[in-house]
C-alpha cells in the first residue's frame, strides 16, 4: 500500500498530521505515542517572543466540541530551538513548524531564524492573529493581507510552505486562490470557527476572552463544505482539518479533496489518535482494493454542478 | 503512565450525591502517588466531550478508587456504573504533594469534596512517618464522607455535626490550642477555603501545598488549557496538569471564584 | 413576572419563537403542543409558486446536530393563505410569515400579498437562498442585496419587518447594520451554517445537493458569537437562534443579546420544547430574583474591550 | 398520537445482532395499526441526537414491541436496555397497511428485518377474515427472525435454510403453483426487494402496498426531511413519515440503493 505522498521537495510517509496547538512540541507525549507513524507534526504556534496567552479559563466543553482561546502562550522560538528541536530532530517523523505573527515583519523574521536550522521539514502559517497596525482585526480575514505574508515568506525559504486558512470568511476559496498565487505549496483547511459559551447563573462568559475558537467533532461538517469549496475551484493541495476522530472521519475529507488531514482536538480525548488513523486510514484502503491512499483524494461521488453558497437554506 | 480501559469493580454512594467508584489497574495502583489524578473518559460517545479529572482517592491491591460528587453529565454517568462496565482512564497524571521534608506533623485541610486525596495522602505521610491530624469542613452532615479517614476534626457551616462554621476556623480555633511549629499544611476544597488556607498557612510560618482544580482537556500538557498565574515568576503561568495539581501556596495566585 | 415584549406595533406574549422550517405550518403538531404558550409561530418559508424541495436524502444527523437540504419545499403563498392561514388564524400566538424569493420582486410579491391578509403579525425574511440574478450566489451573503430587499420591503408594510442573517459571512454586524438603516425592525440571528457529510463506504455525499445547512446545539457557540456581535455593534433586536434545547441555552442567548429566542432543531426531538423553554425561561428569572425576562437581555458580564474577529486564535 | 417515556419491560435477542425490546404504554397498545411506527428517542444525551424511527413490531396487552438489527450507535444503546430502564416514545406516527378491501387472500413478503411489521400485520388481517400467506427472507438462516409468523415460507441467499434464492423468487414460484387472483400484496424489506415485489405485483394485477424506509428527522410531518418521489402526480414529492411509511406501489417511485 502507498501511503505516502510529497509536497514540493519533502515526502511524507503517510497522510495524517496532528494539528498545531494539539500536541505540544511532541516531547509531553513521547510515551504514549510513537510519533514515528504519523507523516508530521504540526508544532505549536512560535512567535517571536515567548507569549503568556490569556488568563483562565481558558477551555470549555460545548455539544461535540470545545471552545478554547489559549492566546497562542508559546515560548517562542529562540527557546524553541534551543529547547524543543533537538528532541524533535531525533523523531522519526517530519517537522512543520507553524508561525503566528502579529505583524508581517514577525512572520519573516520568525521563519528567516527557523529556515537556518536543520531537522525542520517545512513551515504552516497560522493567520488567524490579530494585526496590530489594522486595530488587531485578523490577518486572516484580510485577503491580501493573507497574500502578502505568503509572498513575502514565499521569498525567504524553499522548504514547503503551507498556509493556515481561517473558516470565518464567506469564500474560503477566495483566499486558497491568492495564496496559492502568491507561492504557497498548500493550505491547511481550517482553523477553529468562532464562538462563544455562557455561563447562564453567572452571566459570564466560559472563557476569559469572551468569544474563542470553536473546535472538535460539531464543526466537522463545516469543515468538510470548507474543504470541499477550495478543492472543487483551486489546484492546490489541502491538509483537511476539523473534528477528525476516527479512521472514518479522515477518509471523508480525503474523498471531498483534502490530501492528508490533520488531528486536533481529539488528541486531547487520546493523543495516539493520529496513528490510530493512520492504521485505520490503511487498513480502510485494503478492504477497498486500493494500492495507494492517493486514490482516495477527491475521490467523491458527488453532483459537480452545485456551488456551496449556492443553496437554499 | 497509562492509557487504557479498566474494569469497574464497584460504585457506591457513600454521602449525598457523593460515590466511590473503583477499578482494576494495577500499574495505577502500583505507581500513583498522593495528589496525583487521572483524566477519565466516562464513555465512547461524543457527550459529554471531554475527559474528566478525578484525584486518586484510594489504592488497594490492584484497585483505585476515585470519589466524586455529581455535578453534570459526566459523573452522573460516572454513578451509574456498574460492575463490569468500563471507564477509559489516563494517568496517573500530575506533580505529587511534597511528604519528605523536615516537617513532623502533618495537617491536611479538606473542604467538600477536597477531602479526594486525603485518604490516600494521609496514608503515604504516616508510612514516611508523619503524624497526621485531617481537619474536614462540609455544609451540612449529610455531605461528609469521612470514610478512610482517620479521627478525622470536623466541621459544617450549619453546625449539624461537630464545629460550627468553616473548616478554616476550626484549624484556626484547634491551632489555638495545639500550636504548631513543625508542621506542613496540605489543603485541598473550594477557591474560597484554599485562599483562607494559603493566608493562615504563612501567617503562621508554616510550608502549604494546595490542590488546585481548573478547566482541563487534555490533562498531559498538550493544550494548554488550564493555566494558573503565578507569583514573581518570569513565566506568567503555570498549567495546574503539569505543574500541579499541588503548588505551594507562595507561588501561585488563586482565581477569583 | 413580565415576560412579553413589543416589536413595533405588535406584543409579543412571551420571548420564544419556533423557528421557520421546523415547526411547519403549526397544524401538524396541534395534538402534541399548546401553541398558545409560544410568543409566535415563524411559517416555514413562503415563495410565490409552490416549491418541490430537493431530492432525498434531504437530511443527515452530524455530531450534536444536523445537516439539512429541503430546499424550500412548500406550498406557495396561495395556497398557504387558502388553506393555512384560516387555522393559524384561530391559535391564540402570533403568526410570522418567513419569506423565501429567488429575485428581489418575488419578495415584494409575496410580502404584498400576505400583507393583505387578516391574521399575520409580522414577516421574516429569509435571504439564504439563491439570488438567479447574480448566478444562484445567496443574496444573504451580498450586503447590498440584502439591504435593498430590507428597503423594497419595507416600503410595502407597517408590520414588523425581521430579516434573518445568514452566519456564513465574515461580518454579520455589517449586515445587521445594512438592514437596520434599511428599515428593518429586528434581524433574525441566524440561519443554518454551510456543512457537509459524506458516506466514506458509498463515498456519497450524505444529502442529495452535495452540501446543506448545519443546525442544532453543535452550532450553538457560532450562533451566540454571532448574536453577540452584532448585539455589540448594533442597536437593533435581535432574534437569538441556533442550537437551543433547554430554557438555559434560552437564557444564554438572552443574556448575550437577543431580545427574543427561536427554537428550531429541537422541535424533532421533541416539538413542545419551546412552550417548556418559555416556562422554564420563567422560573429562571423567578429563581433569580427578576420581574421582567427583559432584564436577562444583554446582561452579560463580560469585558467590554473585546472584539470578536480580533483573538489569536 | 403520544410522546413520554415508556418503561423498557425486557430486551431479547431473537438472531444474529436482532433484538426485541418491549416497552409498557397503553395508549399506543391500545391505537397502533400494522404498518405504523414510533420515533425513539434513546437516551436523553446528544449522541446520537436524532430521534430513530422503528416499525411496531407486536403488541401484548398493555406492552408494545419493536424489532431491530444493530447497525449503528442508536440501536447499540437500544440493544443493551434494561427492564426498568426508559425509552422515550413518540407515535404512533404515519398511515398503517390497507388491510380492508375486496380481497380475500393477503401476501405478506418479508425481507431482512423487513419482518418487522409483519406479526401485527397477520394479526390484524387474520382478525379482519384474511388468509395470510407469509414470505421471508434473510441473507443467512442466523439472521431469521421467525417467531410469531405463523408457517412462515422461507427463503435465504446462501441456502442455508429454506428455498435458496430471494425472497421473491420463492414468492413467484410459490404463485407459479398456487396462482392468486384475489390477493392483496404486502411488503416491507431492503429497496431491491421492494422494487423486484413491485414489478411482480405489478405482473400479476395484484394491489401492493410497500413499507418505505427513509432518513427521518421528525417523524412527524415538520422537517420535510423524508420525501419519497411520486409519479404522476402534481406535488412531486410525499413525505414518508405522514403520507407513509406504507404507499401502494403504483404511486411512488423507489430511490435507487
Ligand atoms: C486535577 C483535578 C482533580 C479533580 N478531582 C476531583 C475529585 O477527586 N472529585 C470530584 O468530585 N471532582 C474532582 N474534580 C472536579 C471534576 O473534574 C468535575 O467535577 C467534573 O469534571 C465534572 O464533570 P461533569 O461532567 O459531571 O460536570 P459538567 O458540569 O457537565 O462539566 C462540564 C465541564 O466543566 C468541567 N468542570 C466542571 N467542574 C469542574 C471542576 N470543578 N474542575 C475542573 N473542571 C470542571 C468538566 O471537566 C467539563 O469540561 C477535579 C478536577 C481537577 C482539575
Ligand atoms: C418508518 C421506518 C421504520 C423503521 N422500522 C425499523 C424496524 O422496525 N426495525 C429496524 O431494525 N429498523 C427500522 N428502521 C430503520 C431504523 O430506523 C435504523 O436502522 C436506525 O435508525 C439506525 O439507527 P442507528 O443509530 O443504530 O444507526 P446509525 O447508522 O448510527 O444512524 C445514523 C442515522 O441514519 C439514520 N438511519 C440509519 N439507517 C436508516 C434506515 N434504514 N432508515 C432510515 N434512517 C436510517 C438514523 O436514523 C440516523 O439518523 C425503520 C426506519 C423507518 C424510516
Ligand atoms: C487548544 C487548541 C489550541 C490550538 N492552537 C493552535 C495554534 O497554536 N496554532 C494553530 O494554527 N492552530 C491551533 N489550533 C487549531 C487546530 O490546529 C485545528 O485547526 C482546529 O482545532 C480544528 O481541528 P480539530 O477540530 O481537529 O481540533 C488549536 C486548537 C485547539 C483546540
Ligand atoms: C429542516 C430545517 C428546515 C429549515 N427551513 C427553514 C426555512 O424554510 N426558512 C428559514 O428561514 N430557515 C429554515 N431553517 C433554519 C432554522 O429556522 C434555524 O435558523 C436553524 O435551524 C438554526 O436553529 P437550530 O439550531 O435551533 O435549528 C430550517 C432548519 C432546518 C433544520
Ligand atoms: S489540561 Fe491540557 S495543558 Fe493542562
Ligand atoms: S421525518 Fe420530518 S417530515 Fe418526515
Amino acid at each position: 500500500m502507498k501511503t505516502g505522498f510529497t509536497l514540493r521537495n519533502v515526502h511524507f510517509k503517510n497522510r495524517v498530521f496532528v494539528a498545531s496547538g494539539t500536541f505540544g512540541y511532541g516531547d509531553e507525549v513521547q510515551n504514549l505515542v510513537e510519533v514515528g507513524q504519523l507523516g508530521g507534526i504540526m508544532t505549536k504556534s512560535l512567535s517571536w517572543k515567548p507569549r503568556d496567552g490569556n488568563p483562565p479559563p481558558r477551555i470549555a466543553e460545548t455539544p461535540s466540541g470545545m471552545l478554547n482561546s489559549i492566546g497562542l502562550a508559546n515560548i517562542g522560538v529562540h527557546a524553541f530551538i534551543e529547547k524543543k528541536l533537538p528532541y524533535l530532530r531525533t523523531l522519526d517523523t517530519c517537522i512543520i513548524v507553524n508561525i503566528a505573527a502579529s505583524s508581517v515583519q514577525e512572520y519573516c523574521d520568525v521563519l528567516g531564524l527557523l529556515n537556518e536550522q536543520e531537522g525542520i521539514h517545512g513551515f504552516e502559517i497560522n493567520v488567524s492573529c490579530p494585526n496590530v497596525k489594522e486595530g488587531g482585526l485578523s490577518f486572516g480575514i484580510d485577503c491580501d493581507r493573507t497574500a502578502e505574508i505568503t509572498s513575502r515568506l514565499r521569498a525567504l525559504t524553499e522548504k514547503p510552505l503551507i498556509i493556515k486558512l481561517t473558516p470565518n470568511v464567506t469564500h474560503i476559496s477566495r483566499f486558497a486562490a491568492a495564496v496559492k498565487d502568491a507561492g504557497a505549496d498548500a493550505v491547511s483547511v481550517m482553523n477553529t470557527v468562532i464562538g462563544m459559551a455562557v455561563d447562564a447563573r453567572t452571566r459570564k462568559p466560559r472563557i476569559s476572552t469572551t468569544t474563542g475558537g470553536l473546535s472538535g467533532p460539531a464543526i466537522k461538517p463545516i469543515a468538510l463544505a470548507k474543504v470541499y469549496e477550495v478543492a472543487q475551484s483551486v489546484d492546490i493541495p489541502i491538509f483537511g482539518i476539523g473534528g477528525i476522530m476516527t479512521a472514518e472521519d479522515a477518509v471523508e475529507f480525503l474523498l471531498v479533496g483534502a490530501s492528508a488531514v490533520q488531528i486536533g482536538t481529539a488528541n486531547f480525548i487520546d493523543p495516539s489518535t493520529g496513528v490510530t488513523v493512520a492504521q485505520g486510514i490503511e487498513s480502510f484502503a485494503r478492504q477497498q482494493g486500493l494500492n495507494d491512499i492517493g486514490e482516495l483524494v477527491g475521490a467523491l461521488d458527488a453532483r459537480r454542478d452545485f456551488s456551496v453558497l449556492q443553496s437554499w437554506l | 503512565m497509562t492509557l487504557c480501559n479498566a474494569d469497574v469493580t464497584g460504585v457506591r454512594e457513600v454521602a449525598q450525591g457523593v460515590y466511590v467508584l473503583s477499578f482494576r489497574n494495577p500499574e495505577v495502583a502500583r505507581t500513583v502517588l498522593p495528589g496525583q489524578f487521572l483524566n477519565l473518559r466516562v464513555h465512547e460517545g461524543l457527550d459529554p466531550f471531554l475527559r474528566r479529572p478525578f484525584s486518586v482517592y484510594r489504592v488497594e491491591k490492584d484497585v483505585v478508587e476515585i470519589i466524586f460528587q455529581v455535578i453534570g453529565k459526566g459523573t452522573a454517568i460516572l454513578a451509574g456504573k456498574k460492575r463490569g462496565d468500563v471507564v477509559n482512564i489516563l494517568g496517573p497524571l500530575g506533580v505529587p504533594f511534597g511528604i519528605g521534608g523536615e516537617f513532623t506533623k502533618a495537617i491536611l485541610i479538606a473542604g467538600g469534596l477536597g477531602i479526594a486525596p486525603m485518604p490516600i495522602l494521609g496514608e503515604h505521610l504516616r508510612k514516611a512517618g508523619k503524624r497526621v491530624e485531617i481537619f474536614v469542613g462540609a455544609r451540612t452532615v449529610g455531605q461528609l464522607a469521612l470514610h478512610h479517614l482517620k479521627s478525622p476534626h470536623v466541621a459544617t457551616d450549619d453546625g449539624s455535626r461537630g464545629f460550627h462554621g468553616t473548616v478554616v476556623a476550626l484549624v484556626e480555633s484547634y491551632f489555638k490550642e495545639h500550636p504548631q511549629t513543625d508542621a506542613k499544611v496540605f489543603a485541598c476544597g473550594p477557591t474560597r477555603m484554599l485562599e483562607a488556607v494559603s493566608r493562615f498557612a504563612q501567617a503562621s510560618f508554616l510550608p502549604c501545598e494546595l490542590s488546585l482544580e481548573g478547566e482541563m482537556a487534555c490533562g498531559i500538557g498538550i493544550c494548554q488549557g488550564c493555566p494558573v498565574e503565578r507569583i514573581n515568576a518570569e513565566r506568567r503561568y503555570a498549567l495546574v496538569c503539569t505543574e500541579g495539581p499541588t503548588f505551594d501556596c507562595t507561588t501561585i495566585r488563586l482565581r477569583e471564584a
